[in-house]
């Protein structure tokens, strides 16, 4: 058990880490840190999946006959792309929120924002 | 224990340990370059378990593109992180603590990694993509080959995701700038490094050739139009690293890019609709050339690996403008 | 070429989506989301003709034949919400031709509608889809859209609404992720059809309960299930007008649809409602969300934000009836699908009106709106009759069937929490018409009035005061959409036949 | 049988006519009244037909739910209540509205249009959900009206209205109608009752109970506070809305429930609506007492309303076919006395600003029609005769004693004491006490309403004329009873 199973745990607690990161965090950046972590483990446990033992790059070649299965792969290509656009815009709005607020803390600006509910 | 079994856990345990440190880190910047460095590792771990494409992009998004948006990020706002307040510690850890308990109690009914009688290997799909491929499309790569014509139309999708992410990028960097008595020195863009600079400008022409490498042998070895075009919006964000903004203006103007950028998605799209038009299904690259289908599905995975190559090349720099430009004293 | 269609449904509006960008005027954009929206009307009315008796259209992407490949399917369970889309997306187009020009800068035009867009492409993508991955690559389309949109609203606390929403959205759309992997390693397949052939034979597996859960959660997450929807209330207040529309009428119920898809044609009944307490566990978080949605609502001093809230309360009467897992509750879920988009869609549209009008959304803006603004106002307190409930309105339809559908599981609690929260709307609608009609106008005479205005448009920049009338292409998608919403209370008889259709294949084991 | 949707068009078109005319008062009004007379002519050139009735099928509005229309008798005689003194009443608020300078008199005719197409539909129903669509439609067009003035009192008032009668019909009324749905398989009424062997004594006591309680505008305790908390409005509203179309139309809808959804042989053998009995009886009693007590003269009116209200009540609950013919016919009796106490109240409000029974002292002399006409209503709903209100109090007296109920001919026959405590003295007061001296009253005028310096005289005619003509319908109907209820007796006899 343990010893097939143990490189998911792991993941697992990576993604714990990054999920904590994410919300434990009021830092707008070091959220998206966190966010990328989380996703990266994702990545990873699906990547454990297409592996077989003693498999290779599913390219084909001659001589060869067991490959790692290539759809996971297809998959996690394409997350990756998700994973960077999400965080491209995420920066976007995060740089527009500071130079809006002042601040990329979450509470600092809500705060700011309450204060402003205040004056009116 | 195998070699295989050390390697990964030693890699495991490594980004367990970044991971940690990275959420720890109350500098920005270094979290960023751990982040960075967790990619780094991420990516050696996929080449062990065999995913090279994978691999291959990990390194370039994750420690390339990722890292430069964040360094970006905190040059344009504040690169130290406030404490976190005691009262959200406790719901995060709660969640996060259920979410892996959940996974893990899921994972006792997972088949083992790495075992051949899998669900996953044993659908016939796998064969599918593994043996009737070499007929049918005659690439190498299966990763390519799935990627770009099994699921053409997720890839399409990936496409319109980066493209999405451009276009959301421009919208929110296009709009008023932020005063200039508030913009912050930008020095690092336009220091003297002149090693730097002769390396940076030796290397620009070998970066492009290998990304125009990597997007035409994709079918044959790791890599496509995705890395590609990573590879080659690198070059011009290092590029513009060394040399300026204005530099790499002249050579690329932002119009151009967002211009690129639409056409790259025409191409990918344009592929579609002209099979649709020769009367077979969408992206259905068999319709290019009925008498040899695996010919007009080469010509097709290598005309859509282009529309991708061209939107995420041209995305990329053109994000990397806008951000850049953001803070650029005017 | 009609058997393009599923295609051409989201690939028209890509294309026109990189048009928009290639276009050098606003206008031309503006001309080129309006043909993206028409069209994929016309499709969606094609679809639901050919589907109309129940068959099922299956298109092979790439010409592979599922699973190896990616298949779209079109049959009664969603073309009713390509219907929506389109209805709402057209209504959008003609809407946004003036205030767009108010409520966003010129020079962001272009890509703004580019980004629309690309946000129906995502919204079309997520429902035609036979795949599951393939369905989370759209969800993020949609998505990713959508944060930028919602970040261009007018104030600054749109960014910090957008910002939320991307972090929460993109944790759910991970966990759909997760789900999707999870399913994925103990079928080795992703195709939906596929899936849900393989899953009985792993039944009572751990690992496809992890998915389920994981699936629906990251689900609920988009579909602003009560605990989960945190990020609604900023992001539909702060969104431009059009956003709004768009979203509050058919974005959450999108990811509803989705939510349907999977709990009945991939995982089944047996597996989510017998052998789980899934159904149960439905009910209850949409119990509090009734609850709950309304209870916030009736506090709110933005019209906008209570509109927001109120939707949740809504939301919760939707997942209701999907909860119940029986035909005439799905049916019901379906019909207030339908109802709320209209309803919902006329009463945002109306808050854009009234935010360029007054320069803000705020209830006291709203005072004497009864003689202002008579119409917007009329419209505005129709639909909010149709949000309690009351007939001749369409909410009266949805709230009759799903209270049958209650009834006939013998559900009494959640009857009286349902209609516990319809007389909580009725607080809050009522606390709208009360301010519109016998609270004096802020400004009786013109002097004032043009004082109040500096006061409201320094208070919102960015907002271009107007004095003129209404525009017609503003005022006109109100009044539909209020007239239909009526309509569709008098005469129920096309949503409830569509809503009929959807349930008859979801519940009856319908291949997805 | 055009006639029948016609009833409810025509005060539709009133609606649009009114808002048409919105600028120009004149034609605007005369317009409200040319609507009422059209429907009065309407309802009853339909009197004939009535014997051989008729259904008219609208529309299928969800599967196996046809909204329909149809003409029968217990409707029509309600239709015609509400029709006839639609008119009348508009005239009456013409020289009401205009002598107290109201506000938004377009929004008051246009709703007040409104209300009466929605009593017409509730009359006209066929069918459980078209009645429920009139009921709700007359509850919001209502409110407006009742919140008119706008001020704080006003929107208060009006809140209260409607959160009664909204949370009744929603978190009852509603749910027993899907609920009927689902046992019998239809909504439609049909006579002799839908749920006949559908369900237990157990469900059908329940259900009743929900009906009963669920129809708010009937106003039995302890859901009557919206009544007394509408009295903020204008008092025209009052009289037709609080007199007749709304309290009537939750009378009338008991009723129709009672027969054509439960039937009466139903209810009997299950003794399902026994429990109602007592509720209707203990609102009956407690109503009257509490108007007694009220000094300001329209609550007192509110409150005899919601003991009268229990009589037709209670004779629904009787299920004995006497006692149901009562409370037909005391729909129309009592519609015609209280809309003339209401319209008097009015008319000495307008002439003398007064609203209070202790300030009414020796007024008869100076307001000799309005006193007149409000010793006759108050003497019909006494039930003396040569007046209206005789016969129902005999019918509904032999319905209890056939059905066993003794006790509630007692009942009775306190509530009729009581109604003589509090509708007399008004009369006694302004007839026989010495007329107030205009220095000392202001000072112990408690609602600090200054009495006028001019002596007082009668209100403009427009007011007196509409109240003397329901004092004589109170008189006529005495001898026309039988004409109005012999069809329904007819129903009732074939069932």
């Amino acid at each position: 058990m343990i010893a097939t199973h143990y490189t998911y745990w792991i993941i697992f607690a990576l993604m714990m880490i990054g999920l904590y990161a994410v919300m434990s965090h009021g830092n707008l950046v070091k959220k998206l840190i966190g966010l990328n972590i989380f996703q990266v483990a994702v990545f990873m446990f699906f990547i454990s999946l297409g592996r077989v033992d003693g498999g290779s790059p599913p390219i084909i070649t001659e001589g060869i006959e067991v490959y790692s299965h290539p759809l996971p792969h297809v998959l996690i290509l394409t997350a990756i792309v998700v994973g960077v656009a999400t965080t491209s815009v995420g920066v976007a709005i995060a740089i527009r929120i500071y130079e809006a607020y002042g601040t990329v803390e979450e509470d600092n600006a809500l705060a700011r924002d309450a204060a402003e509910e205040g004056t009116q | 224990m195998s070699t295989f079994d050390l390697a990964e856990a030693v890699l495991l345990g490594i980004l367990i340990v970044t991971a940690v440190a990275i959420t720890r880190a109350r500098s920005l910047f270094v979290a960023a370059m751990l982040g960075g460095l967790f990619s780094l590792v991420t990516a050696s771990l996929f080449v062990l378990l065999d995913a090279v494409d994978v691999a291959l992009t990990e390194a370039a998004v994750g420690a390339g593109i990722s890292t430069v948006l964040f360094i970006t990020a905190l040059a344009l706002t504040n690169s130290r992180e406030a404490t976190t307040p005691r009262r959200r510690v406790i719901p995060a850890g709660l969640v996060a603590v259920l979410a892996t308990a959940g996974l893990v109690y899921a994972s006792f009914d997972l088949p083992g990694v790495g075992d051949p009688d899998s669900p996953v290997q044993t659908h016939p799909i796998t064969d599918t993509y593994l043996r009737e491929s070499q007929e049918d499309l005659h690439v190498p790569n299966t990763v390519t080959g799935v990627l770009a014509s099994y699921r053409g139309y997720d890839t399409l999708g990936e496409v319109v995701v980066i493209f999405t992410a451009g276009i959301g990028v421009l919208l929110l960097m296009l709009g008023p700038r932020r005063p200039a008595d508030e913009v912050k020195d930008r020095a690092y863009l336009q220091t003297e490094y002149r090693v730097l600079r002769v390396v940076s400008k030796t290397l620009m022409p070998f970066i492009l050739l290998f990304a125009l490498y990597v997007l035409l042998h994709g079918e044959y070895s790791p890599g496509g139009g995705f890395q590609a075009g990573v590879i080659f919006g690198a070059g011009f964000i290092l590029y513009t690293l060394m040399f300026g903004l204005a530099a790499v203006q002249r050579v690329l103007p932002m119009r151009t890019l967002v211009v690129l950028v639409a056409v790259g998605v025409l191409i990918y799209a344009g592929v579609g609709v002209a099979t649709m038009a020769l009367g077979g299904g969408f992206l259905d690259y068999n319709e290019f050339n009925p008498g040899n289908p695996s010919g007009g599905q080469v010509a097709g995975i290598l005309l859509i690996e282009v529309g991708v190559g061209v939107t995420v090349a041209a995305v990329m720099v053109a994000m990397f403008y806008s951000l850049v430009r953001r803070g650029v004293r005017r | 070429m009609t058997s393009q269609l599923p295609a051409l449904q989201v690939v028209v509006p890509l294309v026109c989506a990189a048009g928009c960008v290639l276009l050098r005027s606003a206008f031309g954009a503006w001309l080129l989301f309006s043909v993206a929206a028409t069209a994929s009307l016309l499709t969606a009315v094609a679809l639901t003709v050919q589907v109309w008796d129940g068959d099922v259209i299956r298109y092979e992407m790439g010409g592979w034949p599922a699973p190896a490949g990616i298949e779209l399917v079109i049959d009664q369970a969603n073309v009713v919400v390509l219907l929506l889309l389109g209805v709402i997306a057209v209504i959008a187009a003609a809407y946004g031709r003036r205030s767009i020009e108010l409520e966003v800068p010129l020079r962001r035009i272009r890509m703004f509608y580019a980004a629309m867009c690309l946000l129906l492409t995502g919204l079309f993508g997520i429902t035609v889809t036979g795949d599951a991955f393939n369905l989370f690559v759209f969800l993020e389309i949609s998505s990713l859209s959508s944060y930028a949109l919602i970040a261009l609203g007018r104030r600054r606390r749109a960014l910090l609404a957008a910002f939320q929403y991307l972090v929460i959205g993109t944790v759910g759309g991970t966990f759909l992720l997760i789900g999707v992997g999870l399913a994925f390693a103990v079928t080795g397949t992703l195709n939906m059809a596929d899936l849900a052939d393989r899953l009985p034979a792993v039944a009572g597996n751990r690992a496809v309960t992890g998915a389920v859960v994981f699936i629906f959660v990251g689900l609920a997450i988009k579909m602003a299930v009560f605990p989960l929807h945190a990020w609604l209330p900023g992001a539909y207040s702060e969104a431009p007008s059009v956003v709004s529309i768009v979203l509050a009428a058919v974005g959450t119920k999108v990811a509803i649809y989705a939510f349907a898809r999977f709990a009945f044609t991939v995982f089944g009944i047996d597996v989510v409602f017998t052998d789980l307490p899934i159904g149960e566990a439905i009910l209850v978080v949409g119990s509090l969300a009734m609850l709950a949605g309304a209870g916030v609502a009736c506090f709110q001093q933005d019209f906008k934000r209570l509109l927001a809230w109120s939707s949740i309360g809504q939301v919760g009467m939707i997942v209701t009836g999907i909860g119940l897992a029986t035909a005439s509750g799905v049916s019901a879920a379906y019909l207030h699908i339908i109802n709320h988009a209209v309803i919902k869609g006329a009463l945002f549209a109306a808050a854009g009106i009234l935010l360029i009008r007054l320069g803000s959304t705020s209830l006291e803006s709203m005072a004497g709106l009864g003689r202002r603004m008579p119409l917007t106002f009329g419209a505005v307190v129709i639909a909010g009759l149709g949000l309690i409930g009351v007939p001749p309105t369409a909410g009266f339809a949805s709230k009759w069937a799903l209270a049958s559908a209650l009834v006939e599981d013998d559900r009494w609690l959640i009857l009286i929490v349902m209609l516990a929260s319809s007389l909580l709307a009725m607080v809050y609608v009522g606390r709208i018409v009360e301010v519109g009609w016998f609270r004096a106008p802020a400004d009786l005479d013109e002097r004032t009035a043009e004082n109040v205005d500096q006061a409201t448009a320094a208070a919102n920049p960015g907002v271009v005061r107007v004095r003129e009338q209404t525009s017609v292409l503003m005022a006109g998608p109100v009044a539909l959409l209020a007239v239909a919403s009526v309509y569709f209370g008098i005469d129920a008889s096309l949503p409830s036949s569509l809503a009929d259709g959807a349930a008859r294949i979801l519940t009856g084991g319908g291949a997805p | 049988m055009l006639a029948v949707p016609l009833a409810v068009v025509l005060p539709l078109v009133g609606v649009a006519g009114v808002l048409l005319c919105r600028r120009r008062p004149n034609p605007r009004d005369a317009i409200s009244v040319a609507a009422g007379v059209a429907l009065a002519a309407v309802l009853v050139s339909l009197w004939p037909a009535v014997a051989d009735g008729a259904r008219i099928e609208l529309w299928t509005w969800l599967p196996n739910i046809t909204l329909t229309l149809e003409l029968e008798p217990l409707g029509l005689l309600f239709a015609t209540v509400a029709g006839v003194l639609w008119p009348v009443t508009t005239v009456y608020s013409i020289g009401y509205m205009r002598a107290n300078k109201e506000r938004n008199q377009t929004r008051f005719y246009a709703f007040f249009a409104l209300a009466i197409a929605a009593a017409q539909l509730i009359a006209m129903s066929g069918d459980l959900v078209t009645m429920f669509i009139g009921y709700e439609m007359l509850t919001l067009a209502t409110w407006p009206l009742v919140a008119h003035q706008g001020t704080a009192e006003a929107r208060q008032g009006a809140r209260t209205y409607l959160i009664i009668l909204l949370t009744t019909s929603i978190g009852l009324l509603l749910p027993a109608i899907v609920w009927t749905a689902l046992l019998a398989g239809t909504t439609q009424f049909a006579t002799g009752g839908v749920l006949v062997g559908q369900a237990g004594p157990a469900v059908l006591t329940l259900l009743y109970a929900m009906y009963l309680f669920g129809i708010g505008k009937v106003a039995l305790m302890p859901f009557h506070r919206w009544l007394p908390a509408a009295m903020v409005a204008p008092t025209p509203v009052s009289a037709l809305l609080h007199a007749v179309a709304v309290v009537k139309a939750g009378a009338f809808a008991v009723v129709k429930v009672t027969i054509y959804v439960f039937g009466l042989d139903t209810l009997a053998e299950s003794g399902g609506a026994d429990p109602m009995v007592w509720v209707a009886a203990f609102t009956l009693l407690v109503a009257g007492a509490i108007a007694v007590t009220r000094d300001d003269l329209k609550a007192r009116l509110a409150y005899s309303t919601v003991s009268q209200l229990a009589y037709i009540a209670l004779g629904a609950a009787l299920v004995d076919p006497n006692a149901v013919l009562e409370g037909a016919l005391h729909i129309a009796t009592h519609a015609a006395g209280k809309i003339t106490l209401f319209f008097c109240a009015g008319a000495i409000y307008t002439a003398a600003g007064l609203t209070r029974v202790s300030q009414l002292d020796g007024l008869g002399a100076r307001m000799p029609f309005t006193f007149g006409a409000f010793t006759i209503a108050s003497l019909s709903i006494i039930g003396l005769p040569p007046l209206a209100g005789t016969w129902d109090k005999i019918l509904l007296m032999e319905g209890a004693v056939n059905g066993e109920w003794t006790v509630m001919a007692g009942v009775i026959l306190v509530g009729s004491l009581l109604s003589i405590a509090y509708l007399l003295p008004v009369s006694i007061r302004a007839f026989f006490l010495p007329e107030r001296a205009v220095v000392g009253a202001a000072t112990d005028d408690p609602s600090g309403v200054p009495l006028p310096r001019v002596p007082i005289q009668e209100a403009p005619a427009s007011c007196v004329v509409p109240l003397c003509l329901t004092a004589l319908a109170c008189v006529a109907m005495f001898f026309f009873e039988y004409e109005l209820i012999e069809p329904l007796a007819r129903v009732l006899e074939g069932r």
